[in-house]
């Protein structure tokens, strides 16, 4: 009957995926037995894939080619995770969260994957967050930023070894502080989503608690991957707000670069782009002088001279010819993360493999050193790390842009105490 | 003399400049069957669009047995016992002869449950005492169509169609019949048993029917009253025999030569 | 707060993108009832091409005020061989399936070509913004405008009458009208429709690729651009009435004048403008502000 | 009532892979739980197709069901599955009520693009509230069923059972409308609306209806991939998301009520495997699919069922 049929499609072609899904994995070996399978899900297609999917993918590849030949430095330099090879299952976080839970649950329990490493969106990653608890699989999210990840409830075995995007907006406002104290008056410019207006949210109180002083003039909200800007650029001009406060990436934020920068706008106003560090190289001195960038944490240029980072460096310059950005830096550290915990949890376990439950322990808590310098694991029970927070001003020398007036916070100054939601800790401690 | 049960009271209806209807007045008489003729353009299928709720007069009342029906709806008038076919006929293209007739007599199952979503189409239709299926086959066979019965209507002969058309409007059970010119198309050989057919079923159920046509043989042979319209007037309404000889229909219709032929045959007769 | 003459500049300035965008859409539909999905892909594929000369363009230093006619001409070409093939080669063989079924094969073309133009061109974001800054800006009181903007808004005057004087004057536009109104008749008097149509489609498609042409300076050219375009455009021509070029103009004027109405009074709404517009209208319009007449149908 | 050998053997089908649910993959029960919400959706779209007409907007129902439920837990701590269920096809049948006044009026590419209006009106509001997380939406969890706390595994099956339940009574209730004059009727309508209407049969009010049990039927199913994949965010009121299920209408086909199903099962498969064999081109894959079944099989993969069915007895 063809039902019969159907069900051995269906079985036959989810076989068939498998097999296949292992396709665009990593030039690793062929799979030996006592390999660690990591699932890496990060944007391929789609607008997120260039600034952040992409760069965060070849770290991944890089990487773990790099631990399997035992060729990075100390203290990654033990082959695999461990001695064991991984082997990487890369899959696109395109597509609804549902697919997208769909494809995790696939990862897990069809691909056999032992630990994921991913997603962008902060939408994934609560989506996938519960169903990693369910599952029982230990799962790093590398780049998302909502602060609701632990807020919400707490988790075993789920972790995030990078700052959450609080520390964007409160070492915006701090930076602003510093360089900017006679400022008065500041204004909005985010993509109308969940990360968009939670940057702003945050800005606004962020602002309340470091300059209190600063007037809100116009929030302008495109609409994401509008890329048409003239209203609101003609909106903020209008506003002629001393600070304006973006946190737009990718496509969007080069257009809004592109389209303010001849009009003006970078010269009345002090522009903050939060993640402007993605598209500095690529747009080169297009950004124009003043403009302040950051870089989610210490990462890109802001990443502090270190062997490690050097190291790190001129491997993705000589593999991918272009220098790792924020999203490699996240996935470099979270990856990194991942290995040393993998294998604290293998000695302590005589040797065995551990289970997600051991590595989840060995994480938890766990202080490390990446290419952009020590991290913590030290929020929501050891399992939100902290790190320093850098910013810097856009400066023009010979044709090359420089970052300047560089700052660094803290991570107890820009990211809240251990137990504290980001938006209480903002509202408690404003004058 | 029997009862009026349609009055039809200056309507009027133009299109832009063009004038389709104008005061035109018409009582049709139960039991009574009516030939509409006049040139292309005359009016004669505004009237009937206008009667049959497809286009609303600008002025002018409709009633049917004393309801005015001037602004209601096809379905509705339809519901109330006027029933039309079509010029072009319109069938259901994708569906067998038989389903198009299971089609019409499904609506009137569904009226008569209130649309219940329960409604079975095995069920006996309550007024008529028969399921859909069996009153499908029934009409298949009174309006000779049986052989055509399980092929796609889109593939049927034009007089198959024409038929067809004719016996989905008498599904309903009308008070009333308008045929739109129901002899175009039909080959000369076929219209005379074709029409013959047709009015003997309308006439055993006792249905008042006004029918559009060019065919002036048609006209006399079928019809006791003729309207005559030409632009959108109504130029005679008389006995065919009187009708056909007033000199504007002659003038602007019917045509000298053909008028003699027809009536000269029909004296023959 | 700002004062009405911004908001209108802004207003027009973006209705002349909503226009350029959408023409294609509405000369195609209007031409061959077909709602061509693909639009978004060619769209991009404009920006891709554009994007690209550009680059060779000005590095080899060639005359930077020729670089627009070489970017619009070259994005029109590739997107007028591109559709052309598309309609010879697929097309041309479904006019037969209805309207719906057709615009589900130009979603699966757009799905598909979507991804040839990843292969093609990676992920990464290009831009090419020389051309934006070469023409220098204009300023109304102390607001600064890139000339650009005149230019945008001139080449949907010049696309708009350009389109009307051939549909209206010239002797193939009038015969192209014929086939709009009766296909069959038409083809009865010995018009060529096929011909017809795959000329219409592929100049339509050139449409939607020089209107990435024109908009490549201004942006950053990342994957899955069109997607965007592709819902705002539909919004346009189906409130201004599938097929009607006086339509889409007028609605992508009233879009963007009220969405620039509500970015500097009312930001907040910004999201909801385009299809609420296009409800409202409908609503009351069913078939659009200027809508085909319908032919008497029994 | 008769059914149809291939709505027995459908049914027959459904049950017993409830029966052997505890020994299939998670990950597969999953895929085809989502099947089975997935093809609610589509089993209104197909109705639709009968009349003619095609909605890009029915996902608008399909995130109302989802969010009846996501809200109820949420605010109203609801967490009794059936009690959801209930109140998201009450709801977004309701949505679909008032809405029908309007839209009964609009035919072909219209009636598509009005309700692609709508459902991304919908999207607009649910981005912009940031109180139910904007587009990161939000977590489904802590359900219960009869007072009774299944584990995570359980769950699974629980819902899955449920999905059965819901699947099997809305084949043979749509089976029943179909099967019923009505059915017949649609066709009509799609055929020659006019004549119809001269029937005494009234289009609007026909349309009216069956844009009702569309909608009750996608809030069933929003509200069975809310608890399923524990996640709703406005996605699910896209227009992509819209796309889809017309896409699976179409794999389906509109030959049968099992149709919607089966095609729902066979989208979930594509899908994962495009994912999984390319991850950079799994768009084209799909797309490729798509032009594919349109040519090759404009009536679907039923159609295809069909002939086998045919064969197998000659």
């Amino acid at each position: 009957m063809f039902s019969k049929k159907l069900l051995a499609t269906l079985v036959l072609g989810a076989s068939f995926g498998t097999a296949q899904a292992q396709a665009p994995a990593a030039p690793a070996a062929p799979a030996a037995p006592a390999e660690l399978r990591i699932g890496i899900v990060s944007f391929l297609s789609g607008p997120g894939a260039a600034p952040f999917g992409v760069p965060a993918r070849n770290t991944a590849e890089m990487l773990a080619d790099a631990f399997n030949n035992a060729k990075a430095p100390a203290p990654y330099n033990v082959k695999g995770f461990g001695g064991m090879p991984v082997k990487l299952v890369v899959i696109d976080e395109a597509g609804s969260p549902t697919n997208v839970v769909t494809e995790y649950r696939n990862l897990v329990q069809r691909d056999k994957v032992d630990i994921v490493i991913g997603y962008v969106s902060s939408g994934n990653c609560l989506a996938v967050a519960p169903i990693a608890e369910e599952l029982k699989t230990l799962t790093l999210m590398y780049d998302c930023g909502s602060p609701r990840l632990f807020e919400e409830s707490p988790k075993k075995y789920v972790f995030r070894a990078v700052n959450h995007a609080t520390a964007d907006s409160v070492g915006a406002a701090l930076y602003i502080k510093a360089i900017k104290p006679t400022a008065k008056t500041y204004s909005g410019l985010n993509q109308n989503y969940a990360f968009g207006q939670d940057s702003w949210s945050d800005f606004q109180g962020a602002v309340k608690m470091v300059m209190p002083q600063l007037q809100e003039k116009t929030s302008q909200m495109p609409k994401l991957f509008a890329g048409q800007y003239s209203a609101e650029i003609s909106s903020l001009l209008e506003s002629k707000s001393d600070v304006i406060h973006s946190s737009i990436w990718g496509g969007d934020m080069e257009a809004f670069i592109l389209q303010a920068g001849p009009r003006g706008l970078f010269k009345q106003s002090s522009v903050i782009l939060t993640g402007g560090e993605v598209s500095m190289f690529r747009l080169g001195t297009k950004i124009p002088e003043g403009t302040i960038i950051g870089a989610r944490g210490p990462y890109g240029v802001y990443a502090p001279k270190s062997a490690l980072n050097d190291w790190y460096r001129s491997t993705i310059i000589d593999r991918y010819n272009a220098p790792p950005n924020l999203a490699a830096y996240q996935m470099a550290h979270t990856f990194m993360a991942t290995k040393l915990a993998f294998e604290k949890a293998l000695a302590a376990n005589g040797g065995n493999k551990p289970s997600s439950d051991q590595i989840a322990d060995a994480m938890r808590g766990m202080t490390y050193e990446g290419p952009g310098g020590i991290h913590k694991f030290n929020l929501s029970n050891g399992h939100q790390a902290t790190a320093e927070m850098v910013y810097g001003r856009v400066k023009h020398v010979n044709g090359q842009i420089q970052l300047v007036d560089q700052k660094r916070f803290t991570p107890d100054q820009v990211m809240p105490p251990d137990g504290v939601k980001a938006a209480d800790w903002m509202a408690s401690k404003k004058q | 003399m029997s009862k009026i049960i349609l009055t039809a009271h200056n309507l009027n209806k133009s299109f832009g400049a063009v004038t389709a209807a104008s005061e035109i007045n018409v009582d049709v008489a139960e039991g009574s069957c009516i030939g509409l003729i006049g040139t292309n353009g005359a009016g004669k299928t505004t009237f009937v669009n206008m009667i049959t709720g497809y286009l609303k007069p600008d002025t002018g009342v409709i009633t049917f047995n004393g309801v005015d029906i001037t602004s209601l709806p096809p379905r509705k008038i339809t519901q109330l016992g006027i029933c039309r076919s079509f010029q072009i006929p319109q069938l259901y293209n994708t569906m067998t002869a038989l389903e198009n007739l299971e089609v019409s007599f499904g609506i009137i199952a569904l009226q008569e449950s209130k649309g219940a979503l329960t409604t079975s189409s095995k069920a006996i239709i309550p007024s008529y005492g028969k399921t859909i299926r069996e009153l499908a086959l029934e009409s298949i066979e009174k309006y000779g169509l049986l052989q055509y019965k399980d092929q796609a209507t889109k593939i049927l002969p034009g007089g198959v169609r024409k038929v067809l058309d004719i016996a989905m409007a008498m599904s309903t059970r009308p008070k009333i019949l308008f045929l739109d010119e129901p002899t175009s198309g039909v080959s000369a050989e076929e219209k005379f048993d074709m029409m013959d057919m047709i009015m003997q079923v309308i006439r055993d159920a006792g249905t008042t029917v006004l029918f559009v046509e060019h065919d002036m043989e048609v006209v006399m042979r079928y019809s006791q009253r003729v309207l005559a319209f030409y632009e959108g007037k109504i130029i005679a309404d008389d006995h065919p025999d009187i009708a056909l000889k007033d000199d504007r229909v002659l003038k602007y219709i019917v045509g000298h030569s053909q008028a003699q032929h027809v009536l000269a045959e029909k004296s023959d007769a | 707060m700002s004062n009405l003459l911004i908001v209108l500049i802004d207003g027009i300035n973006y209705a002349a993108w909503l226009f350029i965008s959408a023409v294609g859409l509405t000369l195609i539909y209007g031409v061959m009832r077909v709602l061509n999905v693909a639009h978004a892909s060619f769209y991009a594929f404009g920006c891709y091409v554009a994007v690209t000369l550009a680059g060779f363009w000005f590095s080899h230093n060639y005359p930077p005020h020729l670089s627009f006619f070489a970017l619009f001409g070259a994005s029109f070409v590739a997107g007028f061989i591109v559709g052309w093939i598309l309609e010879r080669f697929l097309l041309r063989y479904q006019y037969a399936k209805d309207e719906v079924v057709i615009l589900l094969i130009t979603y699966a073309v757009f799905l598909i070509l979507d991804d040839v133009l990843k292969l093609i061109w990676g992920v990464d974001p290009y831009y090419a913004s020389d051309p934006y800054e070469l023409l220098g800006n204009f300023s109304v009181g102390e607001m600064i405008y890139p000339n650009y903007y005149l230019l945008m808004v001139g080449a949907a005057l010049i696309l708009g009458l350009g389109l009307t004087y051939m549909l209206k004057m010239t002797r193939s536009g009038k015969l192209l009208v014929s086939v709009i109104h009766d296909r069959e008749i038409s083809s009865a008097m010995g018009i060529n429709v096929g011909r017809f149509f795959s000329l219409t489609f592929s100049f339509g498609c050139a449409l939607a690729a020089i209107a990435g042409g024109i908009t490549t300076p201004t942006i950053s050219v990342v994957p899955g651009l069109g997607v965007d375009v592709i819902v705002l455009s539909f919004a346009v021509v189906v409130t201004g009435g599938l097929g009607s070029l006086p339509g889409t103009a007028l609605a992508a004027i009233i879009m963007g004048v009220v969405r620039s109405f509500c970015v500097h009074y009312v930001p907040q709404l910004e999201l909801f403008v385009i299809f609420s517009v296009m409800a409202l209208v409908l609503v009351f319009r069913p078939r659009g502000l200027f809508s085909l007449a319908e032919a008497r149908k029994i | 009532m008769k059914l149809d050998k291939s709505l027995v053997v459908m049914l027959g089908l459904l049950v017993a892979i409830f029966a052997a649910s505890p020994w299939i993959p998670q990950w597969i029960l999953f895929i085809i739980t989502l099947a089975g919400a997935n093809g609610l959706v589509v089993l209104g779209l197909m109705l639709f197709m009968r009349l003619g007409l095609v909605s890009f907007g029915q996902a608008l129902f399909f995130c109302a069901g989802a969010y009846t439920t996501g809200m109820l837990s949420l605010l109203l701590k609801v967490s009794d599955i059936i009690l959801l269920m209930v109140a998201s096809g009450i709801i977004a049948g309701l949505l679909a009520y008032l809405l029908g006044f309007l839209l009964a009026k609009y035919r072909a590419i219209f009636f598509g693009l009005l309700s692609l209006a709508f459902s991304m009106i919908l999207y607009g509001v649910l981005v912009k509230s940031e109180t139910l997380g904007s587009t990161d939406g939000f977590t489904v969890n802590g359900l219960t069923i009869l007072g009774l706390v299944p584990d995570p595994t359980q769950m699974k099956i629980v819902l899955f059972g449920i999905t059965i339940i819901v699947v099997m009574a809305s084949l043979l209730f749509v089976n029943m409308v179909l099967k019923s004059p009505r059915g017949l009727l649609l066709t009509a309508i799609r055929d020659n609306e006019i004549r119809a209407e001269y029937m005494g049969a009234s289009a609007k009010s026909t349309i009216h209806l069956i844009y009702v049990i569309a909608g009750v039927l996608s809030g069933f199913g929003g509200a069975i991939a809310a608890m399923v994949s524990g996640h709703i965010d406005p996605n699910m009121t896209f227009w992509t998301t819209s796309g889809e299920f017309v896409f699976i209408a179409i794999l389906g086909g509109i030959g049968s009520v099992s149709a919607p199903f089966i095609g729902a099962l066979i989208f979930g498969v594509i899908q994962t495997i495009a994912y999984g064999y390319s991850p950079n081109t799994w768009q084209m894959t799909i797309g490729i699919c798509l032009i594919a079944v349109i040519l090759v099989l404009p009536d679907g993969l039923w159609s295809l069922m069909a002939k086998m069915r045919k064969n197998s007895r000659v």
